[in-house]
C-alpha cells in the first residue's frame, strides 16, 4: 500500500458521518460508526473503494453494556487494507439490518450470528438454523448461557474411576503389548 | 496376541455357553472365525479421528490384509467406528445407523472423546460418554490414536470376536430400556428411530429382562412401532 | 426422530425426489450433509446441512485460558490443522505485542508449508475417489504419511502438533531433521510425475472434471470465494503475499492461477501449489541453518497470563483458503470472544449450494471435493 | 438314455460348484491385483470366502419384502443356471441344449432379479443404480451381441460345444482370436464393460449413489451379491475363452486362459475413474460397435 | 352344418345377445359364457392345429358374379384361437367387479362387451375369408368394429379414434386399389387364381401390388411410418378392451399380409426384385421397415410416463418381430414370427389386464404417481412380472422362445444388421418394462395407496390364467409349435421340425424343458443358499438408508420420473432430432387429413357410421 492510496481512502471515509478511524497497523484500519451509518459505509466501500470481499462478520456479546458489537471485516484486493467496521446494536430486541444486498457472503455470517447469538437480521435471505437445527436451548454464544452448567444438567458427571479402571490399576497399569504385534500381516 | 492381555481390559467378560453338539460347535467356530477375518467398517467419519483412518486403510498400513474394508451403508457394515466426539446431532444419526446395522455388529470408540467427552467436556454440543447410548466393544484411546493403534485395536477386536467375547450388540437388545432411557434423556421423550428394536429382539430371541421397561413404554405410548408393509391379498 | 415425522401425509405429486448426501456418505467430505432435490439426474435444489461436527469451539475458548486454547484450535480443521495454531498464535501475539524470534518464524513457515502439501495430497485422493479412481487416493494418503512422519519428528504429534505457542514454537528441530525434509521433498517431487501420469493427465478424469462446478471470476468475488478456488478463477490473490505474515515476504514463490474456474482448474491449481510449497520448503531448509537464536519469546506465567485488552483480526492462508481469527480480549485470563472465519464456511455452504443446482448427480461429490471444503471448519 | 440324463444332471450340479470355487479365486486375483497397483499387500488367500461366510452368518437380517428376497434368489440362481450352459473341460452340461443366444439371455435373469430386489428396497440410490446398470447393459450388449453373431456365423452354429470343438481341432490357428482378431478386441471391450469395472463402473459409484444397487443389502442379501460376483467374473471370462481362445483342452490351460483374460480389464480398471453415463454409451457405441461390425464384415466375406 | 358355421353362429349370437342386453347387469358373464362356447367350438375344430383338413363354411354368396366363401385352415384356426382367447380374457376380466365399477363411473360395460363380441365376429369372418373379396369385407368389418372399441371411452378417445379411421380409410383405399388391379389381372377374387397368376406377373405389378397391400394392411399393424395412431388409440380404451386390442387387433394386419403377400404373391418373387441404387431387395426393404418398427416404437415407449401408453407402444414394436421373422423365409424365422403372435397376445393381454387392475384400484396409470404396490397387489405384480419377462424375451417365458427362433434364423441366414436391430429392440424393451414394473409395483408405496387391496377374484383369474399360459408355453414351446407348424404348412412354407422343448438341430438347438429346469434348479440353489442364512426381519420402508438421515413420511423418496436420465443425456437429442421430427411431420399431415375428414364425419356419431358400414356389408352378403 502506498500512502496516496491510504490518503484517498481516508478522504473517502470521511464522507460518512461520525466515523472514527484508527490505524491499528499498516494493513488494519478500524472504523467505529453508528449502526445507522453502516449500510452507507459498506455501499461506499464496495462501490467506490474496491472493497469487494467481505471477509467476515463477527459478533461480540457485551452483556454488561447490554449490546452486541458487530464487526464487518472488509478486504480490498486493490488497496490491501483490511477495514473492520465496528457497530453496536442493542441486545434487546436484537434486530439489525442485513447487508446481504451489498455483500452476498453476509448471508452465511448473519445466519450464523442469528443462531449463535439470537440477533435477527432483517432482509437476510435465510434466517433458518444451520448448525443448531436440533438444539432447543437458548442461543449458546450469548454470555448468559453457561455451557458448563448445561453439561452438568444434561449429562451424568464423568466418573474418571470406573471399576474397570480400578481393576487395571490394581493389576499394575494399562495394556501390555509387544511392540511388533501390529506388524504381522496375518 | 495372548488372550490373557485381553482379559485385563475386558469390561464385563461374558462368554456364551457353547452348544453341545460338536458339529454345531465347529460350525459356530468357523462362522466366528470368518466374522473375525472379514470386518466391514462403516464409512462414517463422525469426528476428527477419522483423519487417521485413511492412513490405516491405505497402502502403508493396509487394513485389507486383515480383511477389513470400508462399506458405505450401515446395512453392509459390521463395525461402527465412532471416530471421536459425537455432537448431539451426530449422535442421533449414529444411533440410527447403529440400529440399521445387522448383528453381530461391533462399536469401536476411537479417541478419548468417546470415553468421557475428552477435551470437549464443557461443550454443550457434544455427548460425553458414548456407552450410555450404545454398547461399545472396544475403546482406542488417544487424541487421536495413530493408525498403528487403530489396527492394534481392530486386531484385539478380531481376537474378541474369535473368542466369542464381542457380544455388546446383544447387550443393546437385552438392555434396550437403559440405552433408550439415556437417549430419551438427551433427545426428549418423543425420540424414536425407524428401527423396531424390540421387534427384532423378539424375532431373534434376544429379549432380556431389561429389554422392556418404563422408557420403552414411553416409546410405545408415543407411537406404535412402525409396522412393515406386509404383503396382503 | 420425532414420531409425527413418520405419520402419513400425502406425497407431493411431483416428478422430483430427494437424496441425502451425507452425513454417512462417501460422496461428502467428513461429517456433513447436502440434501439435494433432483429431477431425473439434475439437481434442482440443494441445501447444505451442517452442525454434525459442532463442538462450540468459540464458546469453549471463552471458558479456557489463553494457553489452553492452543490445544483446542488445531481440532477445528482436521485435515490441515497447522494454520489454525499459527493463526491463533499470531492473533494473540498481535494483541499482546509479543515479538516472535526469527528462527521461530522460519520454523512456522516450514510447518505451514509441509501441512499444505499434506492437505493437498489428501484432497487429491479424495477428489480422485469421488470419480471412482481409488489408486491416487491410496498413493496420496500414503505419501502424506511421510510428511506426518516429519511432523512427528518435529513436534511429537502426527496430526495435531500443538507446536506453535504465542511467542514462538515449542521446541527447536531435532538433529538431521532438515536432511530428512529434503529427502521427503525429493521423494514427493519424484512422485509428482506418477501422479501426473495417473491422475492429472488422465483423459477420463479431465473429461469428468472439466466444466463441473464452474465459478467465474465475478461470481467468485461476489460469493467470497478464497484460496485455491479463487485462484482457479484467474485471480492471483494469496494472503501469504498480499497480506503477508511471518517471513513470507522474504521468500520467493509464485502464485499459480488457472482461468477456467471449474473442478479441473481447482485441482490443477492445487497441483501447482504443491510445487510452490515444495519450493518454499526447500528455501526454508536452505536458510534455516544460518538463522540462529531462540525459538520462543518467553511469555508470563501462562496460568495467570492476562493478554492486553483489544481486538485483532488475523488472517493466514490455509490450504483451503483465507483463514482468519477475530479475537477480542478484555484483559482477562481468558479470551472474551474468538470468532473463527474458516475458509470453508463460504465454500461448503453458499458456494456449494449454488454450484450444486443444475449440476449432475454424478458431479455433486466432485463439486464438493474440488472446493476442498472442510466441514469441521464450518461447524466449529 | 437314463444314464446320459443322470450324467447331465451330475454335470449341471458340478459346474456351478466349480464356477463358484474358480470365481472365488478370480475375486481374490482382482483384489490382489488392485492391491499391487496401489502398492499394498492386499487380502489373504481365503478372504472372498470369509466375506461370504460371514455375510451369510449374520444374526439379524433386514428384508424390505418378499421381492427383495426373491430378487437375490433370482440373481444367484440365474447365474447358477448360466454356468450349466458354459462348457468346461470334461463337462458340457446342457450347453448343447441352450446355445449362445440362450446363454446371453439367461445372463439377463440375474440382472432382472437384482433389479427387482433393489426396486423393492424403495431407495432411490438403488433405483438410480439399476437404471444406470440397465443403461450400461444397453450399451455393452450391442457390441457383445454383434460379437456373438460374428462368432456364431463364423462357426455356423450357436452351439458352444461345437464352437469349442471346431477351435480345438485346429490348434491355436483355429482359435477365434486368430481367425477373428477384430471381433476378439471388440469382445474384450464388451467383457470389460460387462464386468462393471472402471471406467465403466457407473452403477456402483459409491460417491454418487452410495454403491447403487447394494445400498440396502446386508447380511445374506449382500452375501448373495458376493456369490453373484464370483459367478459373474467366471461367466464373463469363460465365455470369452470359449468364444475366442479355444475353450479348455484341459483344466490347466483353461484356468490359465480364464485368469489371463480377466486380468486385462482388472489391470485397466484401477487406473481410471468412471465415466459419466452418456460418455460410457458414447464410447461403447462408438469403438467396440465399430470394431465388431468391421469384424463381422470380415467374417462374412 | 359344419363346425365353422356353428362357431360363426355362436359368435353372431354373442353379438346379438350383448347388443340387446345392454341393461342387464350380468351381461358380462353371458358374454364370457358365450365366448367360452366359441372357444370350445374352436377347440373342437382342433384337428386343424395338427394338420387337419380345411373346414369350409356351408354358406356362401356371390356378388357381381364373384363367389364369396369362408373356410378355416390351420392359419385361420391359429389366429382365431388367439382372437377368441384374448377376447375371453378381456371379457371375463370385465364381467365382474371391474364392470360394476365401470358402470358406477358412468360407463356402459354392456357396450364394451358388445364391441368385443363384435370385434370377435368381424375377426372370425376375416380369418375365415376364402377369397380376396371376403377378405376385404372382413377387413372393413374389423376396421370399423375396432373403431367402436376405441371410441367407447369418449373424450380424447374419440379424437384418437378419428385419427385411426383416417389411417384405416386410407389403408382400405390402398387395399381396394390392389384388389382392383388383381381383378383386372385375373378376373376373379379367388385365392387360387391369384396364386396361379402371381409367378407370371411382371416386376412393376408385383411392386405395386406389394406396396399397396403392405401399406393397406401395414397400417393396421402400426408399421412404421403409419404407427402414430395406434398407441394413443389403444391406450384410451377401457382396460379389458385395451387388452383385447393390444393382444390381437393389430395382428389382423399381419394375417392379411401373410395371406396376400406371402401366401399368394410369394416371398420368392419379392426377393428377386432388386431396388435400384441399393443393395436391397424388395423383401429386404420390408424387413427393414419391420426392423425400424421394432426400434423406434420401443424407444418411444421408453419415454412414456403412462403405463398403458408404454405397453401400447411396445405392441407396435413387437409386431416388427413377427414380420421380420416371417420375412426371413426359413422354417425358424417364420415359426418364430407366427409363434410370436401367440406369445405376444398372451403376455400383452396379461400386462394390460394387470395395468387395468392397478388402475382399478388407484385410478391412475401415471407412472409418476404410483409405486410400491407389490405389497398391496401381489398377484397383479406376479402377472406383470411374468408379462414383462415374456415381453422382454428372457427365459423362461414364451417370449424368449419366439424371439430365439427369430434371432437364430437371422444369425444362420447371415443378416447381422437386422439381428442387431432386433436385439436393440429387445434391450430397449428390457429397459422400459423395468421402468414399468419399478414405477408401479416397486419402490416407495405412496401414502394414498396405503390401504388398497388386491383386485377381486373375477379379475385375478383371467390374469393368472394368461400368465400361466405364458409360462407353460415357455416351458414347453412344442405345444404352440405344433400349431405353428401346421400354420406354416397352410402358408406353404417349410415346416419347422420341433420337439416339445423346442428345436433340435446341429447348428444349435434349444431345449426349453432343460433350460427352464436348470434355471429353476438354479433358483432352488439360490433359495437354499438364501434360506440357509438366518431369517430376515421385514422392515418398514422408512427404515432405509438415507445418507444417515432420518427419512420422514412427507419426503418423496422414489425415483420415477425420467428413469433413464443418463441414457437420455445421450439419446435424448435423437428423439428431438428424428423421432419427434418424424412424428410431428406425420402428425401435421394426419391432422390436415383428419381436418378434412372431420368435416365429413362431424355431423355423425361414429357408432352411426359404423352402423352404416355394417348395413353396407350386409348388403354385400345378401346381394
Amino acid at each position: 500500500m502506498n500512502s496516496a492510496q491510504s490518503q484517498s481512502l481516508n478522504v473517502l471515509l470521511q464522507e460518512i458521518e461520525g466515523i472514527q478511524l484508527t490505524h491499528q497497523n499498516q494493513r488494519r484500519l478500524r472504523a467505529d460508526i453508528s449502526a445507522d451509518a453502516l449500510p452507507a459505509l459498506l455501499a461506499l466501500l464496495r462501490g467506490r473503494a474496491g472493497y469487494v470481499h467481505l471477509s467476515a462478520i463477527s459478533c461480540v456479546d457485551w452483556i454488561e453494556d447490554d449490546q452486541f458489537e458487530l464487526v464487518y471485516h472488509l478486504w480490498s484486493y486493490e488497496t490491501s487494507i483490511l477495514i473492520s467496521a465496528h457497530i453496536r446494536v442493542a441486545r434487546d430486541p436484537g434486530i439489525y439490518l442485513s447487508v446481504f444486498d451489498i455483500y452476498t457472503p453476509a448471508a452465511f455470517f448473519e445466519r450464523d450470528i442469528h443462531e449463535m447469538f439470537g440477533l435477527y437480521f432483517e432482509g437476510s435471505p435465510d434466517m433458518s438454523k444451520f448448525i443448531l437445527t436440533e438444539w432447543d436451548g437458548p442461543p449458546p454464544m450469548r454470555k448468559d448461557f453457561d455451557s458448563e452448567q448445561w453439561v452438568m444438567d444434561n449429562f451424568t458427571w464423568q466418573d474418571y474411576h470406573p471399576d474397570w479402571l480400578k481393576q487395571i490399576e490394581q493389576q499394575g497399569g494399562g495394556v501390555v503389548k509387544s511392540a511388533d504385534s501390529s506388524r504381522k500381516s496375518s | 496376541m495372548k488372550s490373557t492381555d485381553l482379559d485385563r481390559i475386558e469390561v464385563n467378560p461374558k462368554t456364551m455357553p457353547k452348544r453341545t453338539n460338536p458339529l454345531a460347535n465347529v460350525f459356530d467356530d468357523l462362522v466366528r472365525f470368518c466374522r473375525s477375518r472379514s470386518m466391514f467398517m462403516l464409512h462414517y467419519c463422525t469426528g476428527c479421528g477419522a483423519i487417521e483412518l485413511p492412513p490405516a486403510m491405505t497402502s502403508r498400513f493396509d487394513m485389507e490384509r486383515l480383511g477389513i474394508q470400508p462399506m458405505v451403508t450401515p446395512r453392509q457394515a459390521d463395525i461402527l467406528l465412532i471416530t471421536g466426539y459425537v455432537s448431539i446431532k451426530t449422535l442421533k444419526r449414529v444411533i440410527l445407523t447403529y440400529e440399521q446395522m445387522g448383528s453381530p455388529k461391533y462399536v469401536i470408540g476411537i479417541c478419548s472423546c468417546t470415553v468421557n467427552g475428552g477435551m470437549y467436556w464443557q461443550s454443550y454440543a457434544t455427548a460425553k460418554k458414548l456407552d450410555e447410548y450404545m454398547p461399545v466393544d472396544l475403546y482406542i484411546a488417544g487424541c487421536m490414536p495413530r493408525p498403528e493403534a487403530v489396527i492394534e485395536g481392530l486386531q484385539q477386536l478380531m481376537d474378541k470376536i474369535k473368542n466369542d467375547q464381542a457380544n455388546s450388540w446383544k447387550q443393546y437388545y437385552e438392555n434396550y430400556d437403559y440405552y433408550l432411557g439415556n437417549q430419551q434423556k438427551l433427545f426428549g421423550n418423543n425420540w424414536q428411530t425407524p428401527t423396531d428394536v424390540i421387534g427384532e429382539a423378539e424375532i431373534y430371541r434376544l429379549m432380556g429382562p431389561q429389554t422392556l421397561g418404563e422408557h420403552t413404554k414411553i416409546l410405545q405410548q408415543v407411537q406404535k412401532p412402525m409396522e412393515p408393509l406386509e404383503m396382503k391379498l | 426422530m420425532r414420531p409425527e415425522n413418520y405419520q402419513a401425509v400425502n406425497h407431493p405429486p411431483s416428478h422430483e425426489y430427494e437424496l441425502n448426501f451425507g452425513p454417512n456418505h462417501p460422496g461428502i467430505e467428513g461429517n456433513y450433509a447436502l440434501k439435494v432435490k433432483l429431477q431425473g439426474d439434475i439437481v434442482i435444489e440443494a441445501r447444505a446441512d451442517g452442525g454434525y461436527l459442532h463442538r462450540g469451539f468459540e464458546k469453549l475458548m471463552e471458558n479456557r485460558l489463553w494457553i489452553q486454547n492452543i490445544a483446542l484450535v488445531p481440532r477445528i480443521c482436521v485435515p490441515d490443522p497447522v494454520p489454525m495454531e499459527v493463526c491463533y498464535s499470531l492473533a494473540v501475539e498481535d494483541l499482546d505485542d509479543i515479538k516472535v524470534p526469527e528462527r521461530a518464524q522460519w520454523l512456522r513457515v516450514l510447518q505451514l508449508e509441509l501441512s499444505r502439501i499434506a492437505a493437498h495430497l489428501f484432497t487429491f485422493g479424495g477428489h480422485a475417489a469421488t470419480t471412482g479412481m481409488y489408486t491416487p487416493m491410496y498413493w496420496g494418503v500414503t505419501d502424506r504419511d511421510l510428511i506426518l512422519d516429519l511432523f512427528e519428528e518435529l513436534t511429537g504429534g502426527r496430526v495435531y502438533s500443538i507446536y506453535n505457542l504465542p511467542g514462538g514454537v515449542r521446541q527447536d528441530m531435532p538433529e538431521g531433521f532438515l536432511q530428512r525434509v529434503t529427502q521427503t521433498m525429493d521423494y514427493i517431487d519424484g512422485r509428482l510425475k506418477d501422479y501426473d501420469n495417473l491422475f492429472f493427465t488422465n483423459q477420463i478424469f479431465i473429461r469428468r472434471s472439466k466444466g463441473v462446478g464452474v465459478i467465474n471470476q465475478q461470481q467468485a468475488l461476489e460469493w467470497g470465494v478464497t484460496g485455491p478456488n479463487l485462484r482457479a478463477c484467474g485471480l492471483a490473490f494469496d494472503v501469504r503475499r498480499d497480506d503477508s505474515y511471518l517471513i513470507y515476504d522474504q521468500l520467493d514463490f509464485d502464485i499459480p492461477t488457472e482461468d477456467a474456474g471449474d473442478a479441473w482448474a481447482r485441482t490443477l491449481v492445487r497441483r501447482m501449489e504443491l510445487v510452490e510449497s515444495i519450493r518454499i520448503v526447500r528455501q526454508v531448509v536452505q536458510a534455516l541453518p544460518d538463522i540462529k537464536g531462540p525459538v520462543r519469546t518467553p511469555i508470563p506465567n501462562p496460568l495467570a497470563w492476562r493478554v492486553k485488552a483489544g481486538d485483532s483480526y488475523t488472517r493466514v492462508e490455509s490450504s483451503k483458503g483465507e483463514l482468519a481469527y477475530y479475537i477480542v480480549s478484555n484483559g482477562e485470563e481468558k479470551p472474551y470472544r474468538v470468532h473463527i472465519r474458516g475458509p470453508s464456511s463460504m465454500h461448503a455452504v453458499q458456494v456449494l449450494e449454488k454450484l450444486s443446482v443444475g449440476c449432475r448427480l454424478e458431479d455433486v461429490a466432485q463439486t464438493m471435493f474440488s472446493l476442498d471444503a472442510c466441514p469441521p471448519e464450518v461447524d466449529r | 438314455m437314463a444314464n446320459s440324463i443322470l450324467l447331465t444332471i451330475l454335470e449341471v450340479i458340478l459346474m456351478p460348484l466349480v464356477a463358484f470355487i474358480v470365481g472365488l479365486f478370480m475375486v481374490l486375483m482382482m483384489r490382489k491385483l488392485a492391491a499391487k497397483l496401489q502398492r499394498r499387500v492386499g487380502p489373504p488367500l481365503f478372504q472372498p470366502l470369509y466375506d461370504i461366510v460371514k455375510l451369510y452368518g449374520k444374526q439379524t437380517q433386514i428384508s424390505h419384502g418378499l421381492i427383495h428376497d426373491i430378487g437375490i434368489i433370482m440373481a444367484v440362481g440365474g447365474y447358477v443356471a448360466a454356468e450349466a450352459l458354459l462348457p468346461v473341460p470334461g463337462m458340457d452340461g446342457i450347453a448343447a441344449k441352450g446355445g449362445l443366444v440362450t446363454l446371453a439371455y439367461l445372463m439377463m435373469v440375474p440382472s432382472l432379479g437384482l433389479a427387482l430386489g433393489v426396486g423393492q428396497c424403495a431407495n432411490p440410490n438403488g433405483s438410480i443404480g439399476i437404471s444406470r446398470a440397465l443403461t450400461a447393459m444397453l450399451a455393452y450388449d450391442i457390441p457383445f451381441i454383434i460379437v456373438i453373431f460374428g462368432v456364431a456365423y463364423h462357426f455356423g452354429s450357436t452351439n458352444l460345444v461345437s464352437i469349442i470343438a471346431t477351435q480345438q481341432a485346429e490348434g491355436i490357428a483355429g482359435w477365434g482370436i486368430s481367425e477373428m482378431p477384430i471381433l476378439a478386441i471388440a469382445g474384450l471391450f464388451a467383457l470389460h464393460a460387462s464386468l462393471g469395472k472402471q471406467p465403466f463402473e457407473i452403477y456402483i459409484a459409491p460417491a454418487e449413489i452410495a454403491t447403487g444397487p447394494m445400498v440396502e443389502m446386508g447380511g445374506k442379501f449382500l452375501g448373495g451379491l458376493f456369490v453373484m460376483q464370483t459367478f459373474q467374473l467366471y461367466t464373463a471370462s469363460v465365455l470369452y475363452v470359449s468364444l475366442f481362445l479355444g475353450g479348455g483342452e484341459n483344466w490347466v490351460t483353461f484356468l490359465i486362459k480364464c485368469f489371463a483374460v480377466l486380468a486385462i480389464p482388472v489391470l485397466i480398471a484401477y487406473l481410471f475413474p468412471r465415466y459419466r453415463t452418456e460418455d460410457l454409451i458414447r464410447l461403447v457405441w462408438k469403438w467396440p460397435v465399430m470394431l465388431a461390425l468391421l469384424g463381422v464384415a470380415f467374417v462374412m466375406n | 352344418m359344419s363346425m365353422l358355421d356353428t362357431l360363426l353362429l355362436i359368435s353372431l349370437l354373442t353379438v346379438l345377445l350383448t347388443g340387446l342386453g345392454q341393461r342387464v347387469t350380468f351381461i358380462g358373464w353371458i358374454a364370457t359364457l358365450l365366448l367360452t362356447a366359441q372357444l370350445l367350438t374352436l377347440l373342437l375344430m382342433g384337428k386343424l392345429g395338427y394338420g387337419g383338413e380345411i373346414i369350409d363354411a356351408s354358406f356362401g354368396f356371390s356378388i357381381l358374379g364373384q363367389p364369396l366363401n369362408w373356410r378355416y385352415d390351420a392359419l385361420s384356426w391359429f389366429f382365431a384361437l388367439i382372437t377368441i382367447g384374448s377376447a375371453l380374457a378381456g371379457s371375463a376380466f370385465a364381467a365382474g367387479a371391474w364392470g360394476d365399477q365401470y358402470r358406477k363411473e358412468g360407463g356402459n360395460p354392456g357396450l364394451l362387451q358388445f364391441s368385443i363380441a363384435l370385434n370377435v365376429l368381424a375377426m372370425l369372418l376375416l380369418l375365415g375369408s376364402g377369397d380376396l373379396l371376403s377378405l376385404f369385407i372382413g377387413w372393413e368389418l374389423v376396421s370399423w368394429a375396432s373403431l367402436l372399441l376405441m371410441v367407447i371411452a369418449g373424450g380424447r378417445a374419440s379424437e384418437f379414434g378419428m385419427r385411426y379411421i383416417v389411417y384405416a380409410t386410407a389403408g382400405a383405399m390402398a387395399v381396394l386399389a390392389g384388389l382392383a388391379i388383381i381383378f383386372q389381372l385375373t378376373g376373379s377374387f379367388a385365392y387360387d387364381d391369384l396364386a396361379a397368376v402371381a409367378p407370371a406377373l411382371n416386376t412393376l405389378q408385383i411392386v405395386t401390388l406389394t406396396l399397396l397391400f403392405f401399406f393397406g394392411f401395414g397400417i393396421k399393424m402400426g408399421l412404421l411410418p403409419f404407427h402414430l395412431w395406434q398407441a394413443d388409440a389403444y391406450a384410451e380404451t377401457p382396460g379389458p378392451g385395451t387388452a383385447f386390442l393390444g393382444a390381437i387387433s393389430s395382428r389382423m394386419g399381419l394375417y392379411a399380409i401373410l395371406v396376400v403377400i406371402i401366401q399368394l404373391i410369394g416371398l420368392v418373387r419379392l426377393i428377386e426384385i432388386e431396388i435400384p441404387y441399393s443393395f436391397l431387395s424388395l423383401r429386404d426393404l420390408l424387413m427393414w421397415v419391420a426392423a425400424i418398427s421394432i426400434i423406434i416404437p420401443t424407444f418411444i415407449a421408453l419415454r412414456q410416463s403412462d403405463a398403458r401408453r408404454l405397453l401400447a407402444w411396445h405392441g407396435i414394436g413387437q409386431g416388427g418381430y413377427m414380420l421380420i421373422g416371417l420375412l426371413v423365409l426359413d422354417p425358424y424365422g417364420s415359426a418364430g414370427g407366427l409363434m410370436h403372435v401367440f406369445n405376444h397376445a398372451t403376455y400383452q393381454a396379461a400386462l394390460f389386464l394387470s395395468v387395468s387392475a392397478v388402475i382399478y384400484r388407484t385410478r391412475t396409470s401415471d407412472l409418476n404417481r404410483l409405486g410400491g404396490l407389490v405389497t398391496r397387489m401381489p398377484l397383479s405384480f406376479l402377472v406383470m412380472l411374468i408379462g414383462i419377462i415374456g415381453l422382454a424375451g428372457i427365459p423362461p417365458m414364451n417370449g424368449f422362445v419366439s424371439k430365439w427362433l427369430v434371432y437364430r434364423s437371422l444369425i444362420i441366414e447371415g443378416m447381422p444388421l437386422l439381428f442387431v436391430a432386433s436385439v436393440i429392440g429387445t434391450l430397449g424393451t428390457i429397459l422400459s418394462v423395468y421402468k414399468l414394473i419399478h414405477n408401479t409395483f416397486l419402490g416407495q408405496l405412496r401414502l394414498e395407496h396405503e390401504h388398497i387391496r388386491e383386485v377381486p377374484l373375477s379379475m385375478t383369474i383371467p390374469m393368472l390364467v394368461l400368465s400361466a399360459i405364458v409360462f407353460i408355453t415357455g416351458f414347453m414351446p412344442g405345444l404352440v409349435l405344433d400349431w405353428v407348424g401346421s400354420a406354416q404348412v397352410a402358408l406353404g412354407m417349410p415346416q419347422l421340425a420341433h420337439t416339445l422343448g423346442g428345436v433340435e438341430s446341429t447348428q444349435g438347438s434349444l431345449d426349453m424343458i432343460w433350460v427352464c429346469s436348470v434355471l429353476f434348479g438354479g433358483f432352488a440353489v439360490g433359495a437354499l443358499l438364501f434360506y440357509s442364512g438366518n431369517k430376515a426381519k421385514r422392515v418398514h420402508q422408512l427404515d432405509n438408508y438415507a445418507g444417515g438421515h432420518f427419512l420422514t413420511a412427507d419426503v418423496r423418496y422414489h425415483y420415477s420420473d425420467n428413469f433413464y436420465a443418463g441414457l437420455m443425456h445421450h439419446i435424448g437429442s435423437w428423439y428431438r432430432g428424428s423421432f419427434l421430427w418424424l412424428e410431428s411431420s406425420l402428425i401435421s399431415v394426419v391432422s390436415s387429413l383428419s381436418g378434412g375428414a372431420q368435416l365429413l364425419y362431424n355431423s355423425f356419431h361414429p357408432a352411426l357410421y359404423l352402423l352404416m358400414a355394417i348395413t353396407l356389408s350386409l348388403y354385400f352378403f345378401i346381394g
